[in-house]
C-alpha cells in the first residue's frame, strides 16, 4: 500500500511529470482531432434538421459540450486544489493554473454560442436564461482565479491562494446555479430552453457526447502542454532541467 | 528546550540558508547574526511558526513543534519588525487589548506598572499616534514585562532605542534569563547579556 | 470565547476612534440608492418595483467598500502575526473580526435601509421584509467578503481584485435577499427566500472563517 | 445526407451566420490558444537554453 503511495508521489514531482506530459499530449491531441472529426460529421451530416429550429439548432453541438467542459474543468481545478492542500504537492498548483485559461475559454465559447443561438431563437443576443447566467458567473469565477494568481508574485503563494479560491468557488457553483434558476422561475424568464426545445434524439445526444469527448481530449492535451511551460518557468534553476535533452545546445 | 535540525529557507528562487542547527535551553540566549538579507528575520519567523521551513525540523521540549503547536504558542512571545501597536489606541489600551486577544487578560495595575517601568509614565492614556518612534517601541517592549512566556523571540529589539532604553531592555532580558527563560533575537549591535549564550551566524 | 469577545471589543473600539470610516459606507449607501430615482425617473410604481433590487445592490456595494480594510491594518502593524501566534485558534479570532465588521458596516445598513425604502414608496410590510432579508444577508456578505479580503491581503491592485473575487459569490445573497421582498410584494410569501438565505448564512458561518484563516496564513508567510 | 449542394450546406437554412459564427469562433479560439501555448513553451525553452549555455561558457 505504502509502496503504491510512494509511486503516486513520484509522478507528482515536476521532474517526472515533465517528460511524461511531453509523451502523453500528442496522443490526446490525436484523439481530440479524431473525436472532433466524428463529432462534426454527426453534427452536420447525420443529425437531421430540427422541424422547429431549423438548422440553427446545430449550434447546440458545441454549446452544450462547451458548457459541460467549462464546469468540468472548474471541478478538476478544485480537485487539484484539494490534492495540493492535503499533500502539499507542487504539481497540483501548476495543473490548476494550466487548466484555468482553457476552462475560461470554454465558458466564453459557451456564452458566445449561446448568444448566437439566442438571436434567431429568442430574437435577442442575450437573454437572462438560467444556464447562460450561471455560465457568465462561472466565467467571472475563472477570471477571478486568473487575476488573483497573476497578481501574486511568489508562484507558490499564488498556487495556495488559487487553491482556496477554486475550492470556495466549487462550493458556490451549485449554490449560484440553484439561486439563478430560482430567480429565473420567479421572473418568468426565457421560456424556450435550449436543451428542452428539440426532442433529445439519440443522434443528438451522441453528437454532443462525442463533441464533449473531443473538447475533453483537447483540454487534456493543451493543459499538459501548458503545464510543461509552467514547469520550465518555475523549475528553471533545478539541475534536472539543465540535463533535459532539449536544453542541450 | 528549543532545538532545530537542518533548517533551510527558500525565498522565491533564492536559498537563504540551509542546514541551520541550534538549541536553546532554559536560561540561555541565542543571537542570530548575518548581513542584510541573510535570512535572520526568516529564521525567527520559521521558529515562531509564522513561516514554513523548506527543510529541517523544530523540537520543543523534545517533541516536534507541529504536534504541540498550541502549547508552544502559549509559551511563546514573538516581537517582529512591525510592533503590533494600534495608533488609535492608548499605550494602556494597546497592552491590555493585545493581552486579551492572546487569551491572557491583564489587569490595569500590572499594565500600568509595566508602562511605568518602561518609561512611559504619564503617557499611558495618550493615543500612541502622538508618541515618538522610540516611545512606540517602548510600548511594544512593555509587553515583555507582562509576559509569562518562556521563549522570547525578538526581531531587532534594540532598534530605535536610546542608551537608557537599551540598558533597560538588557536588564529586562537578564531578568527573563535569570527566571529560566529562553531568548532568541537578532541585533546589529553587540549586546552584553548575563547567562550563557551563543551566536548563530547566517551567511 | 474570551478572546472572541476581546477582539470584537477591540475592533469596535477602533471603529469608534475612526467613526468616519463607518459613516463613509453609510453615505455611500444613501447616495447610490438616491441616484437611481434620478437616473430612472420618479414614477412611483416603477420605483416600488425596482426598490428591493436597488437597495440590495447598494447595500452590497457599501458592504464591499469597507472589506479591504478588514485585515489590512492588522496585517500592516503586525497585529495579525500576534493573532496567528496566539494560543486561541486563529479561525475563532477571524470570526470575531468578521462579526465586528458586520456590527460596524452591516448592521448600520440594515437600520438605514427602511429610511431609504421610504424614498421608494415601499409599504411598511415590505420595509420589514427588507430589513429581515438584510439582517440575514449582510452577515453573509461580511463572511464571504472576509475570504476575499484575506486572499487579496498585500496583493497588488488588491481593491479591484477583491471585488472581482467577491461579487460573483455575492449573487445568491442578492437573489434571495432582493427576491424575498419582491416575492412578498407579489403576494407569494417571503418565507422560502428567507429560509434559503438563513441556510446560506449558516453554511458560510461554518466554512468562511476557516477559508479566510487558511488565506491569512498564506498572506503571513 | 441533409444537403443537396455545397451552397445549401453553407447557407444552413438561413442560419449560416449563426451556425458558422459559432463553429468558426470556437475553432478560431481553440487554434489561438494552441498557438499561444506553443509560443509560451518555446519562448521559455529558448530563454532557458540561452541561460544554460551562458552558464556553461562561464564555467569553462
Amino acid at each position: 500500500m505504502s509502496q503504491r503511495l510512494v509511486n503516486w508521489f513520484k509522478f507528482a514531482s515536476p521532474a517526472t511529470f515533465y517528460p511524461l506530459a511531453g509523451k502523453a499530449w500528442p496522443w490526446f491531441a490525436a484523439l481530440g482531432t479524431a473525436f472532433a472529426a466524428v463529432g462534426l460529421w454527426i453534427s452536420f451530416f447525420v443529425a437531421p434538421t430540427d422541424f422547429q429550429q431549423g438548422e440553427g439548432y446545430r449550434i447546440i453541438f458545441i454549446h452544450v459540450p462547451a458548457s459541460w467542459m467549462s464546469m468540468f474543468i472548474y471541478c478538476v481545478m478544485a480537485l487539484w486544489a484539494a490534492i495540493g492542500i492535503t499533500f502539499n504537492t507542487r504539481l497540483s498548483g501548476m495543473m490548476s493554473s494550466a487548466l484555468a485559461p482553457t476552462g475560461a475559454l470554454f465558458a466564453f465559447i459557451s456564452l458566445w454560442t449561446g448568444a448566437l443561438w439566442g438571436k434567431p431563437m429568442w430574437g435577442a443576443w442575450w437573454v437572462w436564461d438560467a444556464r447562460l447566467t450561471s455560465e457568465l458567473i462561472l466565467l467571472f469565477l475563472y477570471l477571478g482565479y486568473i487575476a488573483l494568481t497573476a497578481a501574486i508574485d511568489d508562484p507558490r503563494r499564488a498556487d495556495k491562494a488559487g487553491a482556496i479560491v477554486s475550492l470556495v468557488g466549487v462550493v458556490n457553483v451549485p449554490i449560484i446555479y440553484f439561486s439563478v434558476k430560482w430567480w429565473n422561475t420567479l421572473h418568468q424568464g426565457a421560456s424556450v430552453s435550449m436543451t428542452k426545445a428539440p426532442t433529445m434524439a439519440t443522434t443528438m445526444l451522441w453528437g454532443m457526447l462525442i463533441m464533449a469527448l473531443a473538447f475533453w481530449m483537447y483540454s487534456i492535451a493543451i493543459a499538459l502542454y501548458r503545464v510543461r511551460a509552467i514547469i520550465l518557468e518555475r523549475e528553471r534553476h533545478a539541475t534536472w532541467v539543465a540535463e533535459l535533452p532539449e536544453m542541450q545546445a | 528546550m528549543l532545538r532545530a535540525h537542518g533548517l533551510a529557507c527558500v525565498r522565491g528562487d533564492r536559498r537563504l540558508f540551509s542546514d541551520v542547527d541550534f538549541s536553546v535551553s532554559a536560561g540561555e540566549w541565542l543571537q542570530v547574526e548575518g548581513a542584510n538579507g541573510a535570512g535572520k528575520t526568516s529564521l525567527l519567523r520559521i521558529v515562531a511558526g509564522l513561516a514554513h521551513a523548506e527543510d529541517g525540523h523544530l523540537e520543543w521540549e523534545g517533541q516536534p513543534v507541529d504536534t504541540v503547536r498550541d502549547e508552544f504558542n502559549a509559551r511563546l512571545l514573538y516581537l517582529g519588525h512591525a510592533p503590533a501597536i494600534k495608533d488609535d489606541l492608548s499605550a494602556l489600551e494597546n497592552l491590555r487589548t493585545a493581552a486579551a486577544v492572546a487569551g491572557r487578560p491583564l489587569d490595569e495595575a500590572t499594565a500600568l506598572a509595566a508602562l511605568r517601568r518602561i518609561g512611559l509614565k504619564g503617557r499611558e492614556d495618550l493615543p500612541t499616534r502622538v508618541l515618538s518612534q522610540g516611545q512606540k517601541r517602548r510600548v511594544a517592549l512593555a509587553r515583555l514585562l507582562c509576559s509569562q512566556a518562556r521563549l522570547w523571540i525578538l526581531d531587532e529589539p534594540f532598534v530605535a532605542l536610546d542608551v537608557a532604553a537599551v540598558a533597560l531592555l538588557c536588564s529586562i532580558l537578564d531578568e527573563h534569563l535569570a527566571r529560566g527563560g529562553m531568548l532568541m533575537f537578532t541585533s546589529h549591535q553587540a549586546v552584553q547579556l548575563a547567562g550563557s549564550g551563543a551566536s548563530l551566524r547566517l551567511s | 470565547m474570551n478572546a472572541f469577545i476581546a477582539i470584537v471589543r477591540r475592533d469596535l473600539l477602533l471603529a469608534a476612534r475612526r467613526k468616519s470610516e463607518v459613516f463613509t459606507a453609510l453615505f455611500f449607501f444613501m447616495i447610490v440608492a438616491s441616484l437611481f430615482p434620478l437616473g430612472i425617473g420618479a414614477e412611483t410604481s416603477l420605483l416600488r418595483r425596482i426598490a428591493p433590487g436597488v437597495l440590495w445592490v447598494a447595500a452590497l456595494l457599501a458592504a464591499m467598500l469597507s472589506l479591504n480594510r478588514m485585515f489590512a491594518a492588522d496585517h500592516q502593524d503586525g497585529t495579525l502575526e500576534q493573532m496567528a501566534l496566539s494560543p486561541t485558534p486563529l479561525a475563532l479570532l477571524v470570526s470575531g473580526k468578521v462579526f465586528a465588521h458586520w456590527l460596524t458596516s452591516g448592521l448600520p445598513l440594515v437600520l438605514l435601509a427602511p429610511v431609504l425604502g421610504l424614498q421608494f414608496d415601499l409599504s411598511p410590510r415590505s420595509l420589514g421584509i427588507l430589513m429581515i432579508s438584510l439582517l440575514l444577508g449582510t452577515p453573509l456578505l461580511s463572511l464571504i467578503g472576509a475570504i476575499g479580503a484575506a486572499l487579496t491581503l498585500g496583493v497588488r491592485g488588491g481593491g479591484v481584485l477583491l471585488s472581482l473575487l467577491v461579487l460573483p459569490l455575492y449573487i445568491p445573497a442578492l437573489i434571495f435577499g432582493a427576491g424575498a421582498v419582491e416575492a412578498d410584494m407579489a403576494g407569494l410569501g417571503a418565507g422560502g427566500h428567507l429560509s434559503l438565505l438563513g441556510a446560506l448564512l449558516a453554511l458560510a458561518a461554518f466554512f468562511a472563517p476557516w477559508a479566510a484563516t487558511a488565506a491569512l496564513r498564506i498572506a503571513l508567510e | 445526407m441533409n444537403w443537396g449542394s455545397t451552397s445549401e450546406f453553407f447557407a444552413m437554412g438561413g442560419y449560416g451566420l449563426y451556425v458558422w459564427g459559432s463553429f468558426g469562433v470556437t475553432a478560431l479560439t481553440l487554434l489561438i490558444e494552441t498557438v499561444l501555448v506553443r509560443k509560451r513553451y518555446s519562448d521559455t525553452r529558448r530563454a532557458l537554453r540561452r541561460e544554460l549555455a551562458a552558464d556553461r561558457e562561464n564555467q569553462e
